[in-house]
């Protein structure tokens, strides 16, 4: 190990030399007593005892004080520096860490996430940390620091960079399948990249791909076709799928629908031949725009082609004859408003009332004489001669109306 | 091989064929059902521990999934702990040894004690078949944590009940040894006449019976978790993950006294044989031994620095646990001294208590950084840790196990093994030992956290040496047992007090009769450890 | 064995450190309670007046009472009366019945209340409550199976004792099973105040 | 061994710990209705821990068994205490220091 000049490491490594150096001579003493006295009384030179020598009352008070005094300047030496490591520097940067199986996310005061922890060198940083399933713990070697993250409950732990560089975070409570890879980084940059790092970046990054690595899915998915403890999301578009739900198992062929209730609700249909342990994500954690963006990214539409145009699309096929964008009502419900207004439906005889969400607008397109809007005749034509890249950005343009 | 039948209580018995042995109430012959089993349960879990050896050998995945590695420490875990080193002495040597040793003809509750063996062999097979049945063999480590073990969907229920079985058996030997050392000592054998075995023995069946019943009650509140979803551990439902942690450790560290008391028993018999010595500070050593009991019980929470527990409580756990380390330090100088102006005899079992000691001082010591509290914000959950118990388990524990065999066997089969294989045996295992336990210390300061079945480059070179070493320990447990079970089986005949040991198994003859003693109960006169006038039988 | 060997005083002392090890079993639960009540005292209050002191109490009074008729068995035995001891016996294991039939139609009413571990309508009701039913369920559930357990060594017991195989000479059975069952009146002595009488 | 067996104790002796523990059954009841705050689960522990005590020493014979059954009996309880009592150097101090 290299010295290392951050507090907490130097807090810790006090202690560790401290403690190991005693042992160490401790160990040396012993050892060379116990070799000395069984070469130099063995039986072939001393064929009976030299001494009956039941005990000395004055050596065992000598041997319990002494290492009572040892091991008591340890304590003392070991608590010490360790309430160094609780006690935070006032003016630290605190950031929010999230540990779920098997990712990490860190939350900056001004909202953005990431995956890795990257901080400005010199400045004390404190992560508060929870989980959102089982225990993990928030392991950084470089800098001696360790928490558990409980769900429930916030921890924390405190360091310093003082060198620009990558250190690794690891996992350090067992939490599963995952444990192992449960590893990022935190980058340790230097003012002048801190503050490059903290403007708002326009990525060119499709929005999808970053909140899959935003929320550590590829913690667990890879994104190049490699099989793991999950399948790989690469290549999903059409791709067919052994699924079990409950005890049946069906073969479908993947598409948006299919992905929607995949993230949102997990446990309800499982991949063939995987455990039931990806976590479900509800709005909070992924809101339904993010969740488009990855399920489009994950569809190749958002990469592969460029979006088509919603407004073109809905003029192309005719849907302005019978819906206005403008509150006014032709022959079906108007497009104005509809992306946050409840309607009331008929479905299977029996009325429901729903928040439209996109789930229902795809309904409501392939299959709209399912349900049909309560004061409406069923007249409408499925629109299902569309693409999937089609359909999707129809209900995209359509929630934001 | 020559094949000759053994004579006293393995032919002595009410019954006779396999029901004579499984109906048995001879304290000696439950014991040797005991060691068997218990030996088996160990080469099945060394061998894990190889396999998790191998997976480690270089980063990424070499012979096993992750969710294979995970099942595989699991396992080991749960067997080297619950299925053998626990009962390992106390039970095995416990059984065969202590009615003899305190001049009785067995122990208090014969009966009982049959129940409890057939208690450690059922909760054996329920952890067998948990492996092979449901939803695969249970991933939680032998800790089972919550939330994790109430969520994994693998065989944690059948698990966690079979370790509440064994629970359950250590619980009754626990009662039986207290009852029996009590009520049935020989007349003259007062309490300052105890050889140290049973002392430690004594300490041990009090923490049995007062610290497992903790592991019952958590090990049930994780099977009904599981079964009802109630939310005893979940934050949202008013219950406390770490409160778990509590219950666990509240058995599981005085536990690991469990383990390591009855070892030191083993070796305080061994050295003053070996040395022709009285055992010096004999009370020094008896209560020492009571103390780590009592102290014992009152540092289980300085395995939870890190789980985000009160800074108050770190402060007097941590203090606490430097405590306990008196007791232990004050055990080694008083054997040390033992060895002051004797006259050593460097045979098998001497060898591998002079390891104990050695390796014991290692792990002990490595425990002291884990106890203060800055030093384990680092080591915790790091391989640091594995080194450290497998240090006090195996190359404490474990070691004194290899010696008590060597030492006992011969008294119980009537035969000798082969000294000169036993002594390279014991090089080999001495030597396999350090390499590899030494390396994964020494990776775990650099930071590798323990349970990981990959890791980054940078510790590469240490766990490949550690592997190596792994594979020497192997060997040198195969000769060990391989010369062991030749030396039973066709063995030179020993005499009834081959080493010139003063306690009293080695006044009755090798290998002992039904109820121990003939007609005439024992008188006993002097001390454990007085061995003037005592002369070891030619073999 | 062959030999006739015969400690009672031993077999008295291995059955005390039998109940210890039932103290502590009963004790984790009762840490879950402790740091929960300091946790939650409001909750824990709402929901103990949830709970029919009537049903605790009356369970209290046939413990009780079944502690003493047990007590008096071993006196009976001891004095040679072997009838007494009969009866007081059948009385005990009557009294058993009727705790386990009052705590059946207690928790029947409960359960019909949707208070159960893991319903939703617990859940429904707040961490604190939610903890206070769970570990309610849980220690009066062992309690009771220990209750059965107790139950079923008297009666064994109190076979032998009609079949002379527990004398006047000879009763440690009766009186370790009368300890057993002394031990899980001790434990409700402690579940009552805490579950049912909590302000 | 001598002190196998002890004197039978008379019915009289059980009847009446048996109706003191109904009247401190009655006064726990009683009590539990009158608040007095946090003291009201010390004082029901109280009364419980009578009324175990009279259990123990007359109805489990206790008070007749030698010495080593009441120092087992200390003993446990002792280890109980620490098993509970530090339990709460964690949960108490949570949050704290
Ligand atoms: C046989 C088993 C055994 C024994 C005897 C011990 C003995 C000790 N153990 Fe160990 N321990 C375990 C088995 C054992 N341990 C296990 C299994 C775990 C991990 C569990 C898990 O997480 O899976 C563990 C984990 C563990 C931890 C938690 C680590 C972590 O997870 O962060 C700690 C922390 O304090 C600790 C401390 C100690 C101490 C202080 C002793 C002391 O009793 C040691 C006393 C001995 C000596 C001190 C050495 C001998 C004396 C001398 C050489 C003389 C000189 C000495 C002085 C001057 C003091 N142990
Ligand atoms: C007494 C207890 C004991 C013993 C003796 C051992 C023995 C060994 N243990 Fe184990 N170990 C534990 C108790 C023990 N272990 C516990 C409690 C854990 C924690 C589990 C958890 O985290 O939950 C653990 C975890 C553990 C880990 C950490 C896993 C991880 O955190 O990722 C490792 C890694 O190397 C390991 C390795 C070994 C090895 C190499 C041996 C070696 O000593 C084995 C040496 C033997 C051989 C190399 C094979 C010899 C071969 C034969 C004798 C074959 C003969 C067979 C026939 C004839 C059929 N053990
Ligand atoms: C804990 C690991 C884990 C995480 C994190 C995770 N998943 Fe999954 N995911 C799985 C597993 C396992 C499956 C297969 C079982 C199933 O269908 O639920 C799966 C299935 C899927 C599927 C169906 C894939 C298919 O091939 O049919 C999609 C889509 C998906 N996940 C997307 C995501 C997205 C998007 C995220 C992040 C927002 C994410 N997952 C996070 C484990 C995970
Ligand atoms: Cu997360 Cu281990
Ligand atoms: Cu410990």
């Amino acid at each position: 190990m290299n010295p290392l000049t951050n507090p907490t490491a130097q807090a810790v490594d006090n202690v560790l030399i401290y403690i190991f150096g005693f042992s160490l001579i401790l160990l040396l003493g012993i050892t060379a007593v116990t070799v000395y006295f069984v070469i130099r009384y063995r039986r072939s030179k001393c064929p009976e005892p030299t001494s009956q020598a039941h005990g000395h009352l004055g050596l065992e008070i000598l041997w319990t004080v002494l290492p009572t005094l040892i091991v008591l300047t340890m304590f003392w030496y070991g608590w010490s520096n360790y309430l160094g490591l609780r006690q935070v520097p006032d003016n630290a940067l605190e950031i929010k860490a999230t540990a779920r199986m098997w990712s990490w996310q860190f939350q900056y005061p001004d909202g953005r996430r990431e995956s890795k922890l990257y901080v400005p060198v010199g400045t004390p940083i404190k992560v508060i940390m929870t989980s959102v399933d089982v225990l993990h713990s928030f392991f950084a070697p470089a800098f001696r620091v360790k928490r558990d993250t409980v769900p429930g409950m916030e921890t924390y732990v405190w360091f310093t960079a003082t060198e620009p560089g990558s250190y690794d975070i690891f996992c350090a409570e067992y939490c599963g399948t995952g444990h192992a890879d449960m590893i990022t980084t935190i980058e340790a940059l230097n003012a002048e990249d801190y503050q490059q790092w903290s403007q708002p970046v326009v990525s060119a990054e499709p929005r999808g791909l970053t909140v899959l690595n935003e929320q550590g899915c590829t913690g667990c998915h890879s994104l190049d076709g490699s099989e793991g403890i999950a399948p790989s999301l690469f290549q999903l578009a059409g791709a067919e799928r052994a699924l079990v739900r409950g005890d049946r198992g069906e073969i479908i062929a993947i598409d948006s629908d299919y992905l929607h209730r995949a993230i949102r609700q997990p446990e309800i249909e499982l991949v063939e031949g995987y455990d039931p342990m990806m976590p479900p994500y509800d709005e909070q954690t992924i809101s339904e725009d993010d969740l488009q963006a990855v399920i489009n990214y994950l569809m190749g539409t958002a990469t592969a082609e460029p979006k088509p145009d919603a407004r073109q699309l809905l003029e192309d096929n005719g849907c302005l004859g019978c819906h206005s964008t403008d509150g006014s009502l032709i022959v079906g419900p108007t497009f104005k408003g509809i992306g946050q207004r409840g309607v009331t439906l008929e479905r299977d005889g029996k009325t429901v009332e729903i928040q439209v969400d996109a789930d229902y607008l795809r309904r409501a397109l392939l299959k709209p004489n399912e349900e049909i809007v309560q004061g409406f005749a069923p007249m409408m034509p499925a629109a299902d001669y569309l693409s999937t890249a089609e359909i999707e950005a129809l209900v995209e343009y359509l929630l934001t109306q | 091989m020559k094949q000759t039948t053994l004579t006293g209580f393995w032919q002595e018995s009410p019954r006779s064929g396999v029901l004579g042995w499984l109906l048995s109430t001879d304290h000696k012959r439950i014991g040797i059902m005991y060691l068997g089993c218990i030996i088996t349960m160990f080469l099945v879990a060394v061998c894990l521990g190889l396999a998790i050896r191998l997976e480690l050998i270089a980063p990424g995945p070499t012979i096993m999934g992750p969710q294979t590695y995970n099942a595989t420490f699991t396992v080991h875990g749960v067997i080297m702990i619950f299925l053998f080193i626990i009962p390992s002495i106390p039970a095995a040597f416990g059984n065969l040894l202590l009615p003899i040793q305190i001049g009785a003809r067995d122990v208090s509750f014969p009966r009982l004690n049959l129940l409890s063996w057939y208690f450690y062999i059922s909760g054996a097979l329920l952890a067998v078949i948990a492996i092979f049945s449901g939803g695969g063999a249970p991933d939680t480590g032998w800790t089972f944590y919550v939330p994790f073990s109430t969520q994994t969907t693998t065989n944690v229920n059948l698990a966690a009940f079979a370790a509440f079985m064994l629970g359950f058996s250590s619980i009754l030997t626990g009662i039986n040894f207290v009852t029996t050392i009590h009520r049935l000592r020989a007349q003259g054998m007062h309490w300052g006449r105890l050889p140290l075995f049973v002392w430690t023995l004594y300490a041990t069946a009090w923490i049995q019976v007062l610290a497992t019943p903790m592991l019952g009650i958590t090990l049930v509140l994780v099977m009904l978790e599981r079964i009802f979803g109630a939310g005893l551990f979940d934050a949202a439902r008013g219950g406390d993950p770490i409160l778990f942690q509590h219950l666990f450790w509240i058995y599981s560290h005085p536990a690991v006294y469990i383990m390591i008391l009855p070892g030191m028993g083993v070796i305080s018999e061994i050295i003053p044989t070996f040395s022709r010595k009285p055992l010096f500070g004999y009370w020094a050593m008896a209560l020492s031994s009571l103390a780590i009991a009592f102290a014992g019980s009152l540092v289980w929470a300085h395995h939870m620095y890190a789980s985000g527990m009160s800074d108050m409580a770190i402060l007097i756990f941590s203090f606490l646990t430097f405590i306990v380390a008196i007791p232990s330090a004050i055990k080694i100088f008083n054997w040390i001294s033992t060895l002051y102006k004797g006259s050593i005899q460097l045979a098998p079992p001497m060898l591998h208590a002079l390891a104990f000691i050695f390796n014991f001082a290692i792990g002990g010591l490595g425990g002291l950084a884990l106890g203060a509290a800055a030093a384990d914000v680092h080591l915790h959950d790091t391989t640091f840790v594995v080194g450290h118990f497998h240090y006090t388990m195996f190359g404490g524990t474990g070691f004194a196990f290899f010696a008590a065999l060597h030492y006992w066997l011969p008294k119980f089969t009537g035969r000798m093994y082969n000294h000169k294989i036993a002594m390279i045996a014991w090089a080999l295992l001495f030597a396999g030992f350090n390499v590899t336990y030494m390396s994964m210390q020494a990776v775990g300061i650099q930071g590798m956290p323990r349970r990981y079945y990959d890791y980054i480059p940078d510790f590469q070179p240490l766990n490949m040496v550690a592997t190596v070493g792994s594979w020497i320990l192997a060997v040198g447990l195969i000769l060990m047992f391989a010369n062991l079970w030749r030396g039973c089986r066709s063995g030179r005949p020993v005499g009834q007090n081959p080493w010139g040991a003063a306690t009293l198994e080695w006044q009755v003859p090798s290998p002992p009769p039904l109820e121990n003693f003939g007609a005439e109960d024992p008188v006993v006169t002097k001390g454990p450890y007085e061995y003037q006038g005592v002369v070891a039988d030619e073999y | 064995m062959s030999i006739e060997h015969r400690d009672d005083t031993g077999a008295r002392f291995g059955m005390w450190l039998f109940l210890y090890t039932e103290v502590i079993l009963f004790s984790g639960l009762f840490i879950l309670y402790a740091v929960a009540l300091s946790k939650f005292p409001q909750d824990y209050a709402v929901a103990s007046h949830k709970l029919n002191v009537w049903f605790g109490g009356a369970n209290t009074l046939v413990l009780l009472t079944s502690s003493l008729t047990i007590a008096l068995a071993v006196s009976a035995i001891q004095m040679g009366r072997k009838k007494q001891c009969l009866t007081l016996c059948w009385v005990t294991i009557g009294l058993a019945i009727v705790f386990l039939i009052n705590k059946f139609f207690e928790w029947s009413a409960e359960i019909s209340h949707g208070i159960y571990p893991g319903s939703e309508q617990l859940a429904a009701m707040g961490p604190g409550v939610t903890s206070f039913f769970n570990l309610y369920y849980f220690t009066a559930g062992l309690h009771g199976l220990h209750v059965l357990i107790g139950a079923s060594l008297i009666a064994v017991v109190a076979v032998m004792t009609a079949q002379d195989k527990v004398t006047p000479e000879r009763y440690t059975l009766l009186e370790n099973s009368a300890l057993y069952w002394h031990l899980f009146d001790l434990v409700w002595i402690f579940l009552f105040p805490l579950y049912y009488l909590i302000l | 061994m001598t002190d196998d067996t002890h004197a039978p104790v008379p019915y009289r002796t059980f009847i009446l710990i048996w109706l003191a523990l109904l009247i401190l059954t009655a006064i726990t009841v009683a009590v539990s209705r009158v608040d007095l705050g946090a003291l009201n689960v010390w004082v029901a522990l109280g009364v419980a821990s009578i009324k175990s005590s009279l259990v123990i020493f007359f109805f489990m014979h206790l008070r007749q068994e030698s010495r080593l059954f009441k120092l087992g009996l200390l003993v446990m309880l002792m280890i109980l205490a620490v098993f509970i009592g530090m339990t709460f150097l964690d949960v108490l101090y949570r949050g704290a220091m």
